[in-house]
């Protein structure tokens, strides 16, 4: 009798829906304020390296942009740089933003064949990925500048 | 008579990343040593030299599939040390995501057990499909599957997002649905039940001398938990049930989870109809007092605790994680001393240990 | 937070104190459902057992600390229990204060089961040698582990900051 | 520990340019098959045959394989690239995911995994821990280089991976693979 039971659950799913994505083909609506890779505002960076004093795994270093446009909140140009195999994708440091420069995307994938191209310069954060909503647009009440001590140790 | 010694792990079709070391004779395990440390990271120690902001991602790696519970049994004794109160909207937020992790956890630890431990492919599909649906729920609200970093002194980081409310609902009313087919196909399987009834019995004075902890006391008779003795959070507004078992064996361990999901089930169903209006966060200092503090925080896996001394700075002198896991380990060695080897597999998928969590 | 002791919380406090007589100072109250008290090295071993026959039938964490400054080192043991309903929602803190060079204090193994783990932790992280433990080893440290213990203040690493 | 995996396939690069003149056969039989398999449409079928088949095995060396095992689950389904869930003897798998964080302790029984596995082989390194060590970058007990301890493949950047950055991974070593010599290691 159990035996025709178990046989009848597994006709009975025959005829529901089927939950698997056809992934590459397929893509799942990512919700807005997803933790993905960060984009960067090159106009509103004032290059301050809250970023980098937060960061809990050392990812961000500030570098110097060599192009030739000129940021003048910015004058040294230094922007963040993001080495992606260090980062936990807490985005503390988007929120710690004093002049909202960061923010967040729903691109994740990141996967490349040597570690050394999982090191994003600010020109290739800038890039504004498909589909790009924005997202940050409000300072986040939990976090302040009134964290930050006076002398960063970066 | 002559035994033979075994070496189970670190690669296992099991989850890996412990080693047990068994004496067998005959198909009898006459001792069992387990071998941990394998995923031993050095938590503590990195604790000490980083800020408490910076510490909050670390801190909840040790459980990804219970990362909440660990981040807010983090937060909890630094909020006590700081003095800082959390809104109570705040409260309800963390209560709500907590209760999604701890479904999203108990139907991974179901899907182990009844999907991998005892072959039945079947519950781990259904286990890790029905998760999934929780995971895209804490995603909607923290940005992040698994590793949500959401909890911060004084309060959360994100405010409901719109549509939360009804997509909750909407999940919880299928996973109700679901429940009685998980409930029909396994919980009512002779094979399935066979299996675990009777297998790897902690009676209930032995759970109590061994401090075990979470679904492995409870299904050993003991009605602790910690939402319900010491409640914290928006725990004491809701009402809800703890569920025991009197077997102690690995069906009712089993068995636990699945009660327990029909609790959160509820917990969130009223939290989402009670939560308040009003702030979500409390700004709190970065600094952290010198005194100490220890919090109480039920995971899914059992009851967690931080221990921090504060220093004055901004850097925590001490962390000490107490997890559910570590603490569930000594009655490994006592449940598989006699048990056969070919239960092995069952019970320790019943007590749903999570290596890292214990090796931190 | 500082707020008042419970009267539950006081009475629970005076019985610990009544039992134990002078052979601990004081119970403190910490704050809510936290206790604390400390003991001496000699007297542990009457204290623990003294609490065990209060109710206090597990150990729910033991963890080590190192004072660098002060010269000594902390192992506490926190209780609770599962077996008394007044007692479930109190944690206990037993401290035992040790000197930093040669710490060491007799087990506690025998009176509560559930600390054996966390004390061959507190062993091989502090280096504090439990008299009388069934089995004091190694196990978290990786297998060629030969340095000092490793959460003792003086052992930095140099990728530490 | 025997050989280390980066000399192993040292020997291998090194016993494949035996030459001999063209037409007449003086070396081993793994020389021939070599040839032969260097003949376009063969060298296509046989890698064709590789990417459908690329089963991983069941080592879990951190809390990567809970994403892991959501990968392998209902709803991302990699049997339909031919991978097969999790495999419990190494001797039949091709492919080593190193899920997370590898301690100093593990970093052994990692290395026995590998050599026990037969080749063709592949190493993803999935997440930060075994990309760089990570959060626990600073830990004195992991390692943060495992590429020079095995010859990583495909590095996926993550904490942990969304289940579909793994399976990006595995589709970018599937190109990877479709695009290699058969006899590549």
């Amino acid at each position: 009798m159990s035996a025709t039971k178990a046989f009848w659950e597994g006709v009975e799913h025959l005829f529901k829906k089927t939950f698997t994505l056809k992934h590459p083909y397929q893509k799942r609506e990512l919700p807005d304020g997803y933790r993905g890779r960060h984009l960067l505002y090159l106009d509103r960076c004032t290059g301050c390296g809250i970023c980098a004093w937060i960061c809990p795994e050392k990812c961000i270093t500030m570098v110097p942009v060599t192009n030739e446009k000129a940021y003048p909140q910015n004058p040294e140009k230094r922007f963040p740089q993001y080495w992606y195999v260090r980062c936990c994708f807490c985005h503390f440091c988007s929120d710690y933003c004093p002049t909202a420069a960061l923010d967040y995307t729903k691109d994740y994938d990141l996967a490349e064949y040597e570690k050394e191209l999982i090191i994003w310069s600010p020109e290739r954060l800038s890039k504004v990925p498909d589909g790009y909503k924005g997202y940050r647009t409000k300072f986040h009440g939990w976090a302040g500048v009134d964290h930050v001590p006076s002398t960063k140790e970066q | 008579m002559s035994t033979l010694d075994l070496n189970v792990g670190p690669q296992h079709p099991g989850s890996g990343h412990m080693r047990i070391i068994v004496r067998t004779d005959g198909d009898l395990i006459v001792h069992a040593i387990p071998d941990i440390g394998y995923v031993h990271r050095g938590c503590e120690k990195i604790a000490e030299s980083r800020n408490i902001i910076k510490n909050i991602p670390m801190l909840e790696r040790p459980n990804i599939a219970d990362s909440s519970h660990l981040n807010w049994s983090y937060i909890q004794p630094i909020e006590d040390l700081q003095g800082v109160e959390v809104p109570e909207r705040g409260r309800y937020i963390r209560t709500i995501l907590c209760e999604i992790n701890r479904i999203a956890s108990h139907l991974y630890g179901m899907a182990i057990m009844a999907g991998i431990f005892s072959g039945h492919t079947t519950m781990y599909m259904f286990g890790f499909g029905d998760r999934e649906l929780f995971l895209d729920l804490a995603e909607m609200l923290t940005g992040a599957r698994m590793t949500f970093s959401f909890f911060v002194p004084g309060g959360v980081r994100r405010d409901l997002p719109k549509g939360f409310k009804e997509k909750l609902l909407e999940t919880l009313a299928y996973l109700e649905r679901r429940l009685p087919e998980i409930d029909r196909i396994f919980v009512s399987n002779p094979v399935f039940i066979e299996r675990g009834r009777g297998v790897g019995v902690l009676r209930k004075e032995d759970a109590i001398r061994l401090g075990v902890v979470g679904p492995v006391l409870r299904g050993s008779g003991v009605r602790f938990d910690v939402r319900k003795d010491s409640p914290y959070g928006a725990y004491d507004r809701v009402d809800f049930e703890i569920p025991t078992f009197k077997d102690g064996d690995s069906l009712s361990r089993w068995l636990v989870r699945f009660e327990e999901i029909k609790q959160s089930i509820s917990i969130l169903m009223q939290a989402i109809r009670d939560i308040p209006d009003g702030p979500i966060a409390r700004k709190s200092p970065i600094v952290i007092p010198k005194g100490e503090a220890i919090g109480r925080v039920e995971s899914s896996r059992g009851e967690i605790n931080h221990y921090i001394v504060g220093s004055g700075s901004d850097k925590p002198y001490r962390v000490k994680m107490n997890t559910g896991s570590f603490k569930n380990l000594l009655a490994l060695p006592f449940l598989l001393k006699g048990a056969r080897i070919g239960d092995m597999p069952i019970i320790y998928g019943s007590l749903d240990y999570w290596p890292v969590e214990a090796d931190r | 937070m500082t707020d008042a002791p419970s009267a539950q919380e006081q009475s629970i406090a005076t019985a610990v104190k009544e039992q134990l007589g002078s052979v601990v100072e004081e119970v403190r109250y910490d704050r809510k459902g936290r206790l604390s008290l400390v003991a001496h090295k000699e007297t542990i071993r009457e204290v623990a057992a003294c609490l065990q026959r209060l109710g206090f039938d597990h150990t729910i964490a033991v963890s080590g600390a190192d004072y660098l400054a002060e010269k000594r080192i902390e192992v506490v043991y926190f209780l609770s229990s599962y077996s008394r309903d007044d007692l479930k929602h109190l944690v206990l803190s037993l401290k035992v204060h040790l000197d930093r060079e040669k710490p060491s204090l007799p087990t506690l193994t025998p009176i509560w089961e559930s600390a054996n783990l966390f004390e061959r932790e507190a062993h091989e992280m502090f280096g504090v040698i439990f008299e009388g433990h069934p089995n004091l080893q190694k196990l978290l440290l990786q297998d060629n582990w030969d340095g000092p213990p490793p959460m003792r203040k003086d052992l930095t690493f140099p990728e530490l900051a | 520990m025997s050989a280390d995996p980066q000399k192993e396939s040292q020997n291998l690069s090194t016993s494949r340019e035996v030459s001999a003149a063209p037409g007449i056969w003086v070396g081993s039989l793994r020389d021939l098959v070599e040839r032969v398999a260097r003949i376009g449409p063969l060298k296509q079928l046989i890698n064709w045959s590789r990417i459908y088949s690329l089963w991983p095995v069941h080592l879990a060396t951190a809390c990567c394989g809970a994403e892991m095992g959501a990968m392998m689950s209902g709803r991302y389904d990699p049997e339909r690239f031919g991978m097969q869930g999790a495999v419990g003897s190494m001797r039949q798998s091709d492919l080593l995911i190193i899920e997370g964080t590898v301690t100093k302790k593990m970093l052994k029984r990692v290395k026995v995994v590998w050599e026990q596995m037969p080749n063709p082989k592949y190493v993803i390194a999935m997440g930060d821990c075994a990309c760089s060590g990570g959060l626990f970058h600073d830990s004195y007990s992991i390692i943060n280089e495992l590429e020079k301890a095995l010859p990583i493949d495909v590095f996926v950047p993550g904490c942990p991976p969304r289940p579909e950055a793994l399976l990006n991974a595995v589709i970018k070593l599937r190109e990877k693979i479709r695009r290699e010599e058969v006899y590549h290691r």
